[in-house]
């Protein structure tokens, strides 16, 4: 019973916010609604029983998200402070009928998705057969490095072109000093750094290692290890750079070469292709892959190439 | 033998753009050849293979089916992928061109490329319907990255309605995936036909996924995004664009439809697809009368072209099968080589706008020729690949007494004349000013060089086309009628 | 139910009152300076309460162990950036607002 | 050895006219004498081939070369009898419009694109000669279309480009339903080789309706090049185009392309006793005769000499279609050898009006008043082809009009006579007048625009008129002769009509 | 009613939210964020309607969305690149097209 309420309540926030993040007065407002939204859905994921997407969708569908949404919103305002006001809207005679039928065919195909007899789920029992062979504990992990691994392969190989394509749109000639507080350094962010780097750091490696075994995982890791690299540019102790970086560029493609190496490796000696050889080799790919992953969710957040270190305070 | 070759012909382009974004620029060139050279050789060996021995499996990480992805290369895939293969050579060829290593985007220019490439050809080879999805995505990112790669601004609008409608198509094809695993356990796509029986969700699911992939492939009334993105974007871009990327998506449909479902009775469904494919090719060829711009006609032309590939639904025989593959691979030839005509035409005179060609063939013979070359295949005129695709389309409509079909594909010949002949004459018009084109740019001779090649192989195809069309016919699902 | 429970409870139903009273605050107050104060103060001392309520509920030392890092976690994130954004928008010349009858 | 001859031969004919255009687009506008030297070398060359293949069809060979294109669907370009007679006639007066259009064209801009198209023209037309069944001679026929095109657009005048839009808009709507009907024809029947007689007989009952209407579809589909009422609407807007190109178009290329695939419709494909037996006879012949009096009647009101002589194209060719549609061979071989001797004696009125526009400006028929005097060899050309048409002995319209007539007899076709005969009134009517003007009016002052050209080439534009006159009038004195058209149709007719 | 009813319910009205908000919004940021919920609600779809495998939660449906989460973040990041150039080249970040045709080059 107080499951279900907390069911109602979390539905009823996450219509809201919603609602709220696409109808705020003002962008702003929208953009804050928005990752309100994605902490509301991570209670969603936690209650339908997906801790490890809980975690995902905190880590990157509102933390990580929320803040290129916020740094591309402080880019808009550089270029035009009022950013809504001279827009007209497109017209809109026929979307509540569009999106009222668009939701009621959504509700009734879920509706019949439940109702209807329970298949026997084989790809996901085989997954649960075959898990204790592999000394993995998180079926998740297991589906993602091992049964369907070329899936992971491809997703951060999707990761990269987003973040190459978008490189390749961003104006290169206003490479901003403007990422960092134009206020004067003050030593408490010094202070905080300090502590919140090297926690973040031990943290999100733990998630990684967490996630053989219970919830956890590269991606979740990579955001968290991200969200300190964001901190660090913030605070300008790295900043946008132009120049080639042959460490930022190794660190941006270890993950996928890593993966794509060790998964062609075993050819070689005559297992099948991506049949990863060992536990080592999946925490490898999976450290690999969150230095990736948190080193291309910093460059889309600074809209950079590459980075550099810079002197401060 | 074939299991590595199809690994390298996956992972080799992905790890050249991984060289491309990692090693400094002097190596850039290294790379691409690395990525793209070896390619047609390393197809030989699995096309041995099909041809031996019919279709290919490799279960990814030895995970056999409902457990892990599979990648399957059957004679139609095999097809799919020598065209693009072949075709990303050719065009690469030009883009060496405009995007020479050194010059202002090559180095932004080459590793979306190759990617776009890595993740075309494990599009084609897989098997997984999730797995599919992820590609896709592959696909459609790197598409719009090159697409908005110059940064100009009807180029940029144009990426981003892609994107959104594109993200929009995603997500019905999702839903779709997760309803058909809802509704079997399973993702992979050839077993489906044993476990999906005919009910409204699982023909809901794979309505879905089919309206998701149609979107993506730009069909009439859901091709608004198209005709901007492919005249807007680089040369080389829109030409593996028209050529391949929106036709695999049509190639999926095909898949689900034939492979997937082959025992559902699907035949108003189908009427429905072939009446969209009539539209458009009536829609599209009638916007491109009207176009200003070269490389909106072509656009426009492809909205038009894809139609043929949907009359396949209605006709669902050996021969219809035939005459779609063919017109893929032939439209796919004349079509990129086209858009590089037009490119090359583009990037000497600054303008690619209908009343300042006059006179051009004059100036760039060697562009306007493929340009016409092209546009004989596009119009189904013999001796063209587009003529025997029409005529094999044309038979199989008459061996199912459709007039109606029938009708459409002689007419869309005309259309297609109409449209074309109608740039054609402008460029025999004399110009009224002498030295209209002084301030000319020379075009490379290896830009030109492509598109002619790229030209005459959609007029060779007119001539040798057997070993495809049995090809097509070895590969086709059992059951399907003559 | 324990004394334990009950007592975690009454500490959690106590988070909770002090999150709301944060809450109210954020909303009511008329400027920036006071919505922090209501914030940093009401939040961290509720973030407590309901840290060490559930350290109570678990009966686990490494639990508690790790609630009282977050708890520290939660404390020195809102002390720096409660810190920071007054900072800012006293330098961006935010003047705190003066209602009431206590000045003209 | 002689396999390989008899297997490449047929396709050699074509190369050698295709791969000239290619050379000359790939030379481009500079190399004139290359092209000069090409052009001519090609058209030489081209001459000897059909003469050896003659020989060879004449003692009994039947050169053929095939290539599938889909399996099931052959491209066949093989000789017999009837090609080798529309092949040497394009091979003759290729050479000699060669020789005329590069004097023509010296001084005019794109020639590399014109002689490249033309070229490519004359190969399209030899695979038309050639084509060994419907589906090869419709891929050539398209070709032509194609080619074509540039040409009469070539001087690049917003009126040229009109005149192509809408010589496109006939062909290639006529192309449309020619392959509509042989995609229908082709699910019937299977493959359509030209055989003497026809293939068809055995569908006869079954798809009666079907073959009808096949038949009403390809005839439309050949009737628009061969300029049929009322499918003859591009022809005259034609016109606008350089004189090479319509001495072409007119007399070798496109209109006797569509004729000569009636030709091969009626007698090699349905079989001109199955047409009868269809009942498309006389719809046929019924068209053919309207348009033979439309097109004189029309003539008749043009004062532009090219317009007059291109609605006498469209009354002539239907004098081919006119002898086919009578049926027996009498009247087979009036219509088959008027596809011969039209074709000379239209060639030569071109080249001559050409060269009166050309030399002196003139183009309508007012400003012709003596220029008989001024211009006497071509003026007597001119004369030997108006007369010819008109059907006076001894040229050779004349003998065309004489077998259609007594075959219009022999089949009992009375009326047709009556039709022959008032069209030769008309054709006299709107010819004698211009033949007044140019030898018994006095000359003008002046000449509208005198060219200064050089002696070369006013010795070549004349020559090449004069060497048509005198083959129009070899093959109307020489008719008796065993190597003559008139002979040589005999003895294809005789495979007809056993 | 279960919760799994309950989510499937918010997931439709989110859809549809989702919808009304790319039809609408006039701003391409609005448009990502109606994107970003039509996404998030087909994902929460798919998770509620998995079946349980002997009281375990399907692993496949929950990896499939988890890929399909970074995949949608990877886009987002995209547009907004692509949004803010658009800005810098127009001033505008909106599709609306007022004045320009599409011939223009």
């Amino acid at each position: 019973m107080i499951g279900l309420a907390l069911d109602l309540l979390i539905i009823v926030s996450l219509i809201g916010l919603a609602i709220q993040s696409i109808n705020a007065a003002s962008l702003f407002r929208g953009i804050l609604h928005f990752v309100v939204l994605g902490l509301a859905m991570s209670l969603a994921w936690a209650r339908l029983d997906a801790p490890d997407l809980a975690m995902a969708e905190a880590a990157i569908g509102a933390g990580v998200t929320g803040a290129l949404m916020m740094i591309a919103y402080r880019r808009l305002i550089e270029i035009q402070p009022d950013q809504e006001s001279s827009l007209r809207p497109p017209p809109s005679r026929l979307a509540v009928p569009i999106a009222l039928a668009a939701g009621a065919l959504v509700g009734v195909i879920g509706l019949a998705a439940i109702q209807a007899e329970p298949m026997p789920a084989l790809a996901g029992t085989a997954v649960l057969e075959n898990l204790g062979s592999t000394g993995l504990g998180n079926p998740i992990t297991g589906v993602l490095l091992l049964f369907r691994g070329f899936d992971t392969l491809l997703e951060i190989t999707v990761l990269l072109a987003a973040l190459l394509s978008a490189q390749a749109v961003t104006r290169q000639v206003d490479l901003d000093q403007s990422l960092t507080t134009q206020d004067p350094d003050t030593p408490l962010v010094g202070a905080l750094l300090a502590i919140v780097v090297p926690l973040t750091v031990l943290v999100s490696v733990h998630l990684l290692k967490a996630g053989g075994q219970e919830t956890g995982g590269a991606f979740q890791a990579g955001a968290v290890l991200a969200a300190c690299g964001v901190l660090l540019v913030l605070t300008g102790r790295l900043g946008a750079s132009r120049q080639y970086s042959p460490l930022v560029n190794t660190g941006l493609l270890v993950g996928l070469l890593s993966f794509i190496l060790i998964g062609l490796a075993p050819l070689l000696w005559g297992q099948p292709l991506l049949a990863l050889p060992g536990l080592w080799a999946i925490y490898w790919i999976e450290s690999a892959m969150m230095i990736s992953i948190a080193l291309t969710l910093v460059l889309l957040f600074a809209g950079a190439g590459s980075l550099k270190r810079r002197d401060h305070g | 033998m074939t299991t590595e070759a199809l690994a390298l012909i996956v992972f080799l382009p992905l790890l050249a753009a991984a060289g491309a974004v990692v090693l400094p620029t002097a190596w850039l060139g290294l790379s691409i050849r690395v990525g793209l050279m070896p390619l047609p050789l390393l197809l030989l060996i699995p096309t041995l293979e099909v041809l031996e021995n019919g279709a290919y499996r490799i279960a990814l990480a030895g995970h056999s089916a409902p457990l892990g992805i599979a990648w399957q290369l059957d004679p139609l895939s095999l097809l799919m992928l020598w065209l693009n293969v072949g075709m990303t050579l050719l065009i690469s060829l030009h883009a060496n061109c405009s995007f020479r290593p050194g010059q202002p985007h090559a180095h932004r220019f080459w590793p979306l490329w190759l990617l776009l490439f890595a993740g075309m050809n494990a599009l084609l080879l897989s098997a997984d319907l999730f797995n599919i999805y992820v590609t896709l995505e592959l696909v459609t990112l790197t598409a719009i990255g090159l697409i908005a790669l110059e940064g100009k601004p009807p180029a940029l609008r144009a990426a981003m309605r892609y994107l959104l409608l594109a993200l929009l198509a995603s997500l019905l094809y999702l839903l779709g995936v997760g309803l058909i695993y809802g509704q079997t356990g399973v993702l992979d796509l050839y077993l489906l036909a044993e476990r999906l029986a005919p009910g409204w969700l699982s023909v809901t699911a794979i309505a879905l996924m089919i309206v998701g992939l149609l979107i993506k492939a730009a069909i009439f009334p859901l091709h608004a995004w198209l005709p901007a993105a492919h005249g807007n974007a680089p040369g080389p871009v829109s030409a593996i664009l028209s050529a391949m990327v929106v036709k695999v998506s049509i190639y999926l449909i095909w898949r689900l439809w034939f492979w997937g479902v082959p025992e559902w009775d699907l035949d108003r469904a189908a009427l429905l697809l072939g009446v969209l494919g009539g539209m458009a090719i009536v829609y599209g060829s009638l916007a491109a009368l009207v176009q200003q711009r070269l490389k909106l006609i072509i656009a426009y032309s492809t909205v038009a072209q894809l139609g043929y590939l949907l009359l396949l639904f209605p006709l669902a025989s050996t021969l219809a099968f035939q005459a779609a593959s063919y017109h893929l691979l032939s439209h796919g030839m004349a079509k990129a080589a086209m858009f590089l005509a037009a490119a090359n035409i583009l990037r000497s005179l600054g303008t690619d706008r209908l009343r300042h060609l006059a006179g051009i063939d004059q100036r760039l013979p060697l562009d306007v020729f493929a340009l016409a070359l092209g546009g004989v295949s596009i119009m189904g005129l013999p001796p063209s690949g587009g003529f025997l695709a029409k005529w094999l389309f044309l038979e199989a409509a008459w061996s199912a007494r459709a007039w109606s079909w029938l009708i459409l594909i002689a007419l869309g010949g005309l259309l297609a004349a109409a449209y074309l002949f109608r740039v054609l004459a402008v460029v025999c018009l004399h110009p009224r000013r002498r030295g209209n084109h002084r301030h000319l740019k020379r075009t490379p001779d290896t830009a030109s060089l492509a598109a002619m090649l790229l030209a005459v192989g959609a007029i060779i195809a007119g001539f040798t086309s057997a070993p495809i069309l049995d090809l097509v016919e070895a590969g086709l699902p059992p059951g399907l009628p003559r | 139910m324990t004394i334990a429970d009950s007592i975690a409870l009454i500490l959690l139903l106590a988070g909770c009152a002090f999150y709301l009273a944060g809450t109210i605050g954020l909303l009511r107050f008329p400027d920036v300076y006071c919505r922090l104060h209501a914030l940093a103060k009401a939040d961290n001392t509720g973030l407590c309460l309901i840290c060490v309520g559930l350290a109570i509920l678990s009966a686990d030392w490494q639990v508690a162990a790790i609630l009282a890092l977050v708890w520290l976690v939660g404390l020195l994130a809102a002390t720096v950036s409660a810190h920071l954004i007054a900072r800012h928008a006293h330098s961006a010349g935010r003047v705190p607002a003066r209602s009431g009858p206590s000045r003209r | 050895m002689m396999d390989q001859l008899m297997f490449w031969t047929p396709l050699l004919t074509v190369i050698v006219s295709a791969l000239t255009g290619i050379v000359i687009f790939v030379a481009g506008e500079r190399h004139a004498l290359l092209r000069i030297i090409l052009n001519l070398a090609a058209a030489i060359a081209k001459l000897l081939l059909v003469v050896m293949i003659g020989l060879l069809v004449r003692n009994g060979f039947t050169p053929e070369f095939r290539v599938s294109l889909v399996p099931g669907l052959d491209l066949v370009l093989r000789a017999d009898a009837l090609s080798m007679l529309f092949a040497s006639l394009s091979a003759v007066l290729w050479l000699v419009t060669t020789v005329y259009a590069i004097a023509y064209l010296e001084r005019s801009p794109n020639r590399a694109r014109f002689f490249g198209f033309f070229s490519l023209c004359v190969a399209a037309t030899m695979g038309i000669s050639m084509a060994g069944n419907l589906l090869t001679f419709f891929i050539f026929y398209e070709l032509l279309t194609l080619t074509t095109w540039p040409l009469v657009v070539h001087n690049g005048t917003a009126t040229a480009i009109r005149a192509g839009g809408t010589y496109l808009r006939y062909t290639l709507s006529g192309g449309a339903l020619f392959l509509v009907g042989l995609v229908w024809l082709y699910g019937i029947s299977g493959p359509q080789a030209f055989v003497a007689g026809g293939t068809l007989a055995d569908h006869a009952v079954d798809a009666r309706l079907s073959l009808q209407i096949i038949f009403v579809l390809l005839t439309i589909g050949m009737g628009v090049k061969a300029a049929l009422f009322p499918l003859h609407g591009w022809l005259p807007k034609a016109m606008v185009a350089p004189a090479p190109v319509s001495a072409l178009l007119h007399a070798v290329a496109v209109v006797k392309a569509g004729a000569f695939g009636l030709i091969r419709l009626v007698e090699d494909v349905y079989g001109a006793d199955l047409v009868a037996d269809l009942g498309l006879d006389l719809p046929l012949l019924l068209i053919a005769a309207f348009t033979i009096l439309y097109g004189s009647v029309q003539a008749l009101r043009q004062v532009d000499l090219k317009k007059r002589l291109a609605f006498s194209t469209v009354s002539q060719v239907s004098y081919i279609i006119l002898g086919i549609a009578i049926g027996g061979p009498v009247a087979t071989v009036g219509g088959i050898v008027h596809l011969v001797h039209q074709g000379l004696m239209k060639i030569i009125l071109f080249f001559c009006a050409g060269i009166f526009a050309n030399l002196l400006g003139v183009k309508r028929i007012d400003q012709l008043d003596g220029i008989g005097r001024r211009m006497p060899w071509t003026s007597t050309s001119f004369t030997v082809g108006a007369l010819g048409m008109i059907g006076l002995p001894p040229v050779a319209g004349f003998v065309s009009k004489w077998y259609l007539g007594a075959g219009a007899v022999e089949a009992g076709r009375t009326w047709v006579v009556a039709i022959l005969v008032t069209s030769s009134v008309l054709n006299a009517a709107y010819f004698l007048p211009v033949l007044k003007r140019i030898w018994l009016h006095p000359p003008p002052d002046q000449w509208p625009h005198e060219a200064r050209v050089s002696r070369l080439e006013t010795g070549s534009l004349v020559g090449s008129a004069i060497v048509a006159a005198v083959l129009s009038l070899g093959v109307g004195l020489l008719a008796g002769h065993p190597l003559s058209p008139l002979n040589w149709v005999d003895s294809i007719v005789a495979g007809y009509f056993p | 009613m279960d919760s799994a009813t309950l989510y499937v319910l918010a997931a439709a009205v989110l859809f549809g939210i989702g919808v009304h908000g790319l039809i609408v919004s006039a701003h391409l940021m609005r448009k990502l964020f109606a994107i970003n919920i039509m996404g998030s609600s087909i994902f929460i779809l798919l998770v509620a309607t998995a079946t349980p495998i002997s009281g375990q939660a399907d692993p496949i449906p929950q990896a499939l969305v988890l890929t399909g989460i970074v995949i949608a973040v990877s886009a987002t990041a995209f547009g907004l690149a692509l949004m803010v150039r658009m800005s810098q080249e127009t001033g505008k970040a909106t599709l609306a097209v007022e004045d320009e045709p599409e011939n223009d080059d």
